[in-house]
């Protein structure tokens, strides 16, 4: 690394400002330095190995879950025998374990892999450095927001381990099937939910405090990162989405345990036995409520994937980003609009024409801001000097897949071309190259990015071009036919991938098979991941504080930064991205350099 | 904003007189309820009653009427947002295909 | 290391986090119980019937304005802080928490008789969504009386080190407290008038 | 793509084909021309070949006018097909004396179907008489109920005729899906909706149940027979003469 290249900022670095009370940082017991911790970035990193650790487990109940779509009815190798009777007699799945399994991925990867990863871990890192900020705004509430997180996670993970098992009525919940007396696993769900949902509100308004209010000196809006700007849409998705779910929460755990019918109309009949209830509840309302969040949700997912994937674009193209700002007006957009969408999941309950015109058209609006910044990015690497890093490698494979995954919500959007989709593996293939090969891959890319920055060392290139190379490959091949089997009218949630139709036999049934071996395929090639993520720990090559040669103020705090981030207080000059300004002695002109060094 | 006592001495009486606005208010909710209007009048009138007395506690209590730009945005968004919310019942009980199957005599709940 | 603006305001917002950060967390409470509200609608609508009178008014009316005056004294206990009057102050935070603690018996009273004529909430949607909204709604009032304890008694060191700050915590527990009385000025006609 | 799709065996099937095929198209398009861009781009400034990059980049207004001829073609796809069509399907229901009407009740884990009979009368049901035997609880002694035709998982339809399925649930959601005939409409308990659609294939198909239910939900597979009108006619004649016997004795519980 060019070691000249680095000014750490305005003034001399033993001017240290804020730094005085640092010793005490070396003797904090393991206690207050790990559990009760409230810096930032012991937070971001307590947060982004948490959610990999259930981003692992949730792909783990997947992979289990291929087996019986590949072999339906075969005994599941290794792990079968220690399933219990009541999940897997002989090894061979049971129908409700199946749900169970189906029900915790969907809401493992969203709630308690993907966002706190992408928002939690991410967000908590790298947003107050990049905008100069000593800490969060309101460091104790982050603490707190990441142990209603864990408390929400054990929660979930620990309806695995009781009578009737985890929930099992889909990641959606809907009633009256969530409703009946069937399984704990619904309640354990639904007080999960409210412990996540608090952790989200909480980390929120933390969220939006800090972005309005630590920004650095000169750090005007139009000054932020991308990455800053999708935070702090996102956090606004949060803050204002999540509330209904969690009432819509509160009512479906009245209706399990007050005997309430807030979701259950009158003169059900359950087996034989008509549901003593009073009745009157809509379960339409349900869906409302909770694809209300739920739709803002999968740009909570998407958002921080495509700021991260911004960043790591810009510094590997060495050129500003191409239309900054039209990318700032379309994540508002974005995040505004997704509140008017949500309906676009229910086409099939039975919606009249005017609200199924009024919920399509808003649809196709939505995808237009999409496609801006997708162009936006795309026309960014024009002219630009690329260079092929891990990061940059997970960062580019990003634009085509999340342009599969978009493209294919179009349409789902258009009501009739639903009819056929809606429910289908189509759907499925949907919204996984969004979140799979879209967020994942992105977020995969931030942890190479970041990574010499939380750790003071840098990830193994090779074992890192390994791990893309052979994830990208198995991923398409996992998500790819599924599309031909959605087109082909089969089932998402089928226990037995919809052996039993005769719509599905021949090629799409067969490809269950091909999905699975791809997928277990994509396990093993996690390994690589796992050992240079821990490997590089300890013997990764230690690098300095700008070691991609980078624009953006987390670069001029130390790596690892200290308690306090920066030694001086950070001052901006300049724009994000000012890589390659005519003129200027080195290829990238830093946020944090003044004026005069420049010249 | 108020940081200067005597600014804020001037301000209590204001605190008081809508203290007990508000619950004359309450006293006129509770004597127009028990004239048993029609039930959407005394909807209406509720509401109106209602809103009033909310927008007193946040003007004057919590200091609305001379906020901060960026609190006035924040709760302009969350307006427009809980609009759409209130826009629910709309979405679930209007332009639906279907009938409720009590209305079509099908089902006859059993009580 | 210390975060900027806890206690001062930010000069280009005016605002200290902590102001930003109770209003942002109101704005999601506003979304919490507008769902409540919606829901409210949704049954209400669609039932075949809606109870009138199975609530009593006179306990509600009487609620209703034990949180208004807890309100006022809210705001002076804010004030008085203000105008350097710890002696006023800590009399009208008390007053606070007595009429929050009022309100919460006087509920205990209302919840208990419908007990006792077996009127669970499984008993109708309208009861349904009564229990909840109020339970919800006691739920925060606890959660108030919860802050308030704490202000009157550890928090209260704070007025000596940073007198500022402590005005400013107050603010934001305020600014809460008549957010709390703001939805009961609403649940009131809504349950037990309409 | 029409290869993996199941055949289409109702009038409206290849006008959804159609624009599900349109949307494909754009989609290819605008997947290609950005995928071909972006293949080049990758290659063409690649380090190696281009050093130093450039600051000002791309130039022109290539983006705009391609992002508004994206709008426009979503407008033409949203305005010309999916509203349209979509109208027809929730709006224009053939009457009821023209079409075959029958009822459809969705409950862990079958189809419960029901015949109005000859008199066109949907029977009284009532869920205190719901029985193994009765899983609708058709009330036979209502004079309307006598020559209702009840199937479990077997719906007889007769070709060329406009379909009116009365569907709904009697616990969980479910979801009627035909996928010859494209058919997909959720059964939602509380409420009744109307779903229609013209066969025009003779043929064996079958109910897929398309929404979460249960433990039972991938196998909650029913039968529909598209018929003759002539077979058609004569297997609602033999339902009734079975009939015949049992509605003498009216079963209750
Ligand atoms: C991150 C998550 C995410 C994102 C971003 C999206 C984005 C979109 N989604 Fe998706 N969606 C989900 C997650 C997501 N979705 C999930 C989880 C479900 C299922 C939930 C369930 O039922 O369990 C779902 C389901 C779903 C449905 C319901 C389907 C059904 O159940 O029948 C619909 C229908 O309208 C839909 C539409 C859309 C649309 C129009 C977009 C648009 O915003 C997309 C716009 C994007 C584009 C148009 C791409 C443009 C890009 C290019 C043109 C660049 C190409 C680049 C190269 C080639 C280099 N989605
Ligand atoms: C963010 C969301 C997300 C993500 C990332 C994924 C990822 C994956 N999903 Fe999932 N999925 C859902 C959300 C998600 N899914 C939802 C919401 C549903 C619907 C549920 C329902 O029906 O209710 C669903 C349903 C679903 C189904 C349909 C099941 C059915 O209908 O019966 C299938 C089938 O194949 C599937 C497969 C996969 C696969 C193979 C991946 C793979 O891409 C997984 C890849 C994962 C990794 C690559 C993880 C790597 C992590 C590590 C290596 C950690 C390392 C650790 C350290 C370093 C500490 N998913
Ligand atoms: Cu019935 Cu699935
Ligand atoms: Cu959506």
């Amino acid at each position: 690394m060019d070691k000249t290249g680095i000014h750490p900022g305005g003034r001399p670095a033993h001017v240290d400002v804020r730094g005085h009370d640092e010793p005490h940082h070396e003797e904090l017991g393991w206690w207050r330095k790990y559990v009760f911790s409230t810096d930032h970035k012991v937070i971001g990193i307590q947060y982004a190995i948490t959610g990999l650790l259930f981003l692992l487990f949730g792909f783990t109940l997947m992979m289990i879950m291929r087996w019986q779509l590949a072999y339906p009815g075969r005994p599941i190798p290794l792990i079968g025998q220690w399933l219990g009777q009541d999940r897997a007699p002989m090894g061979i799945m049971l129908p409700e374990f199946y749900n169970q399994l189906g029900a915790m991925h969907g809401t493992i990867m969203v709630f308690m892999g993907v966002v706190p990863l992408a928002v939690g871990g991410f967000g908590n890192f790298v947003m107050p450095l990049q905008i100069g900020a000593p800490d969060m705004a309101f460091p104790k509430i982050n603490r707190a927001s990441s142990w209603a997180y864990v408390l929400g996670g054990v929660t979930m993970i620990t309806s695995f381990f009781l009578r009737g098992g985890a929930a099992q009525s889909g990641w959606t919940s809907y009633p009256p099937l969530a409703t009946l007396p069937i399984a704990n696993g619904q309640t354990m769900w639904l007080l999960g939910m409210i412990f996540l949902i608090t952790s989200s509100l909480l980390g929120s308004i933390n969220f939006i405090v800090t972005i309005v209010q630590l920004r650095a000196k000169g750090l005007s809006y139009m000054r932020l990162p991308f990455f800053v700007w999708a935070q702090f849409v996102t956090s606004f998705l949060l803050l204002l989405a999540f509330p209904p779910l969690e009432a819509a929460g509160v009512l479906q755990l009245m209706d399990r345990l007050a005997g309430t019918s807030f979701f259950m109309p009158s003169g059900l009949v359950l087996s034989g036995r008509p549901i003593p209830v009073s009745g009157n509840g809509n379960p339409l309302l349900w869906q409302h409520l909770f694809w209300f969040l739920a739709h803002p949700e999968v740009y909570v997912l998407i958002l921080p994937a495509m700021g991260i994937v911004a960043e790591i674009i810009a510094n590997n193209t060495r050129k500003p980003l191409w239309g900054y700002k039209a990318m700032v007006y379309s994540v508002t957009t974005l995040g505004f609009l997704s509140f008017i969408v949500w309906a676009h999941h229910m086409f099939m309950t039975g919606m009249g024409t005017t609200m199924s015109a009024f919920f399509q058209t808003t649809t196709m609006i939505i995808s237009i801001p999409s496609v801006v910044i997708l162009t936006s990015l795309l026309l960014s690497l024009w002219g630009a000097s690329i260079r092929f890093t891990t990061p940059m490698l997970f960062a580019l494979a990003f634009l085509p897949m999340f342009g599969i995954g978009g493209l294919t919500g179009l349409p789902l959007g258009l009501a009739p071309s639903d009819i056929h989709l809606h429910d289908t593996y189509y759907v499925i293939g949907h919204f996984h190259y969004v979140v799979a090969p879209g967020t994942i891959f992105a977020l995969f890319a931030g942890i190479y990015h970041w990574f010499p920055k939380a750790t003071g060392k840098k990830m193994n290139e090779v074992l890192g071009a390994i791990h893309f190379w052979g994830s990208f490959i198995c991923i398409n091949i996992v998500f790819m036919p599924m599309f031909i089997q959605g087109l082909a009218g089969m089932n998402r949630r089928m226990y037995d991938g919809g052996a039993l139709y005769t719509h599905n036999a021949g090629l799409p049934i067969k490809l269950n098979l091909v999905i699975g071996i791809a997928a277990w395929s994509l396990g093993l090639f996690q390994i690589p991941f796992i050992v240079n993520f821990f490997g590089s720990l300890k013997w990764g090559k230690a690098v300095d504080r700008n070691p991609w040669e980078a624009t953006t103020l987390e670069w001029s705090a130390p790596s690892p930064p200290g308690h306090g981030n920066f030694l001086t207080e950070p001052i901006v000059y300049r724009g994000p991205y000012e890589y390659s300004v005519p003129g200027a002695a080195k290829d990238f002109s830093a946020q944090f350099e003044p004026e005069k060094a420049q010249a | 904003m108020h940081s200067d006592p005597a600014a804020v001495k001037k301000t209590v009486r204001g605190y008081l007189m809508v203290g007990a606005a508000l619950l004359v208010f309450t006293a006129i909710t509770v004597a127009a309820n028990q004239l048993h209007f029609a039930v959407p009048v005394a909807i209406t009138v509720a509401l109106v009653i209602a809103t009033m007395k909310g927008s007193m506690v946040a003007a004057v209590f919590m200091h609305l009427s001379h906020e901060k730009k960026w609190i006035y945005g924040a709760l302009l968004l969350t307006l427009v947002f809980f609009i759409v919310l209130m826009c629910v019942p709309m979405f679930t009980l209007m332009d639906g295909i279907g009938t409720p199957a009590a209305a079509v005599g099908g089902e006859h709940p059993g009580h | 290391m210390n975060i900027p603006y806890t206690v001062d305001e930010r000069p280009d917002t005016g605002l200290t986090n902590g102001k930003l950060g109770i209003w942002l967390f109101l704005a999601s409470e506003v979304m919490l119980f507008g769902a409540l509200f919606s829901t409210y609608i949704i049954l209400r609508v669609g039932a075949p019937e809606w109870p009138h009178g199975e609530l009593n008014i006179w306990l509600g009316a009487i609620n209703t304005i034990i949180l208004i005056s807890s309100s006022v004294t809210m705001v002076m206990a804010w004030a008085s802080l203000k105008m350097n009057d710890w002696g006023k102050h800590r009399l009208f935070l008390i007053s606070t928490f007595l009429l929050a603690a009022l309100f919460l018996v006087n509920k205990y009273f209302e919840y208990s008789a419908h007990f006792a004529t077996g009127e669970l909430p499984s008993h109708s949607t309208f009861l349904a969504i009564y229990y909840t909204l109020t339970g919800l709604h006691g739920l925060h009032i606890l959660g108030g009386m919860i802050v308030m304890a704490y202000l009157l008694g550890p928090g209260a060191k704070m007025w000596k080190e940073n007198s500022d700050q402590f005005a400013n915590r107050i603010e934001a527990t305020g600014l809460y407290w008549h957010f709390v009385d703001l939805v009961w000025i609403f649940l009131f006609p809504v349950l037990y008038l309409l | 793509m029409l290869n993996w799709m199941p055949i289409q065996a109702s009038t409206h099937a290849a006008e959804i084909d159609q624009m599900t095929i349109l949307v494909h198209w754009l989609m290819l398009v605008m997947f290609v021309g950005w995928g071909a861009f972006f293949v080049f781009v990758l290659f063409r400034f690649r380090r190696g070949a281009n050093p130093s990059a450039s600051y000002a980049g791309a130039k022109g207004k290539f983006a705009k006018s391609t992002e508004i001829a994206v709008a426009i073609v979503e407008i033409v796809l949203l305005v010309g097909y999916a509203i349209p069509s979509w109208a027809i399907r929730v709006k224009a229901f053939p009457a009821e004396n023209e079409a075959v009407v029958v009822r459809v009740v969705g409950t862990q884990f079958a189809w419960n179907i029901q015949y109005p009979g000859p008199d066109g009368k949907f029977g009284r049901t009532d869920i205190k008489l719901v029985g193994s035997d009765n899983p609708l609880g058709l009330d036979r002694s209502d004079p309307a109920a006598k020559d209702d035709i009840t199937t479990i998982n077997q719906l007889n339809l007769p070709v060329d005729r406009p379909v009116l399925v009365h569907l709904s649930s009697m616990d969980v959601i479910h979801s009627f899906g035909l996928y010859e005939m494209r058919v997909k409409q959720d059964a939602i308990p509380g409420i009744q909706i109307p779903v229609w659609f013209i066969p025009n294939r003779i043929g064996e198909y079958e109910i897929a149940c398309s929404q979460l239910c249960g433990l039972g939900h991938f196998r909650m597979r029913g039968f529909l027979t598209i018929q003759s009108d002539a077979a058609y006619r004569k297997w609602f004649d033999d339902q009734e003469k079975e009939l015949q016997p049992a509605a003498a004795t009216p079963t209750a519980r």
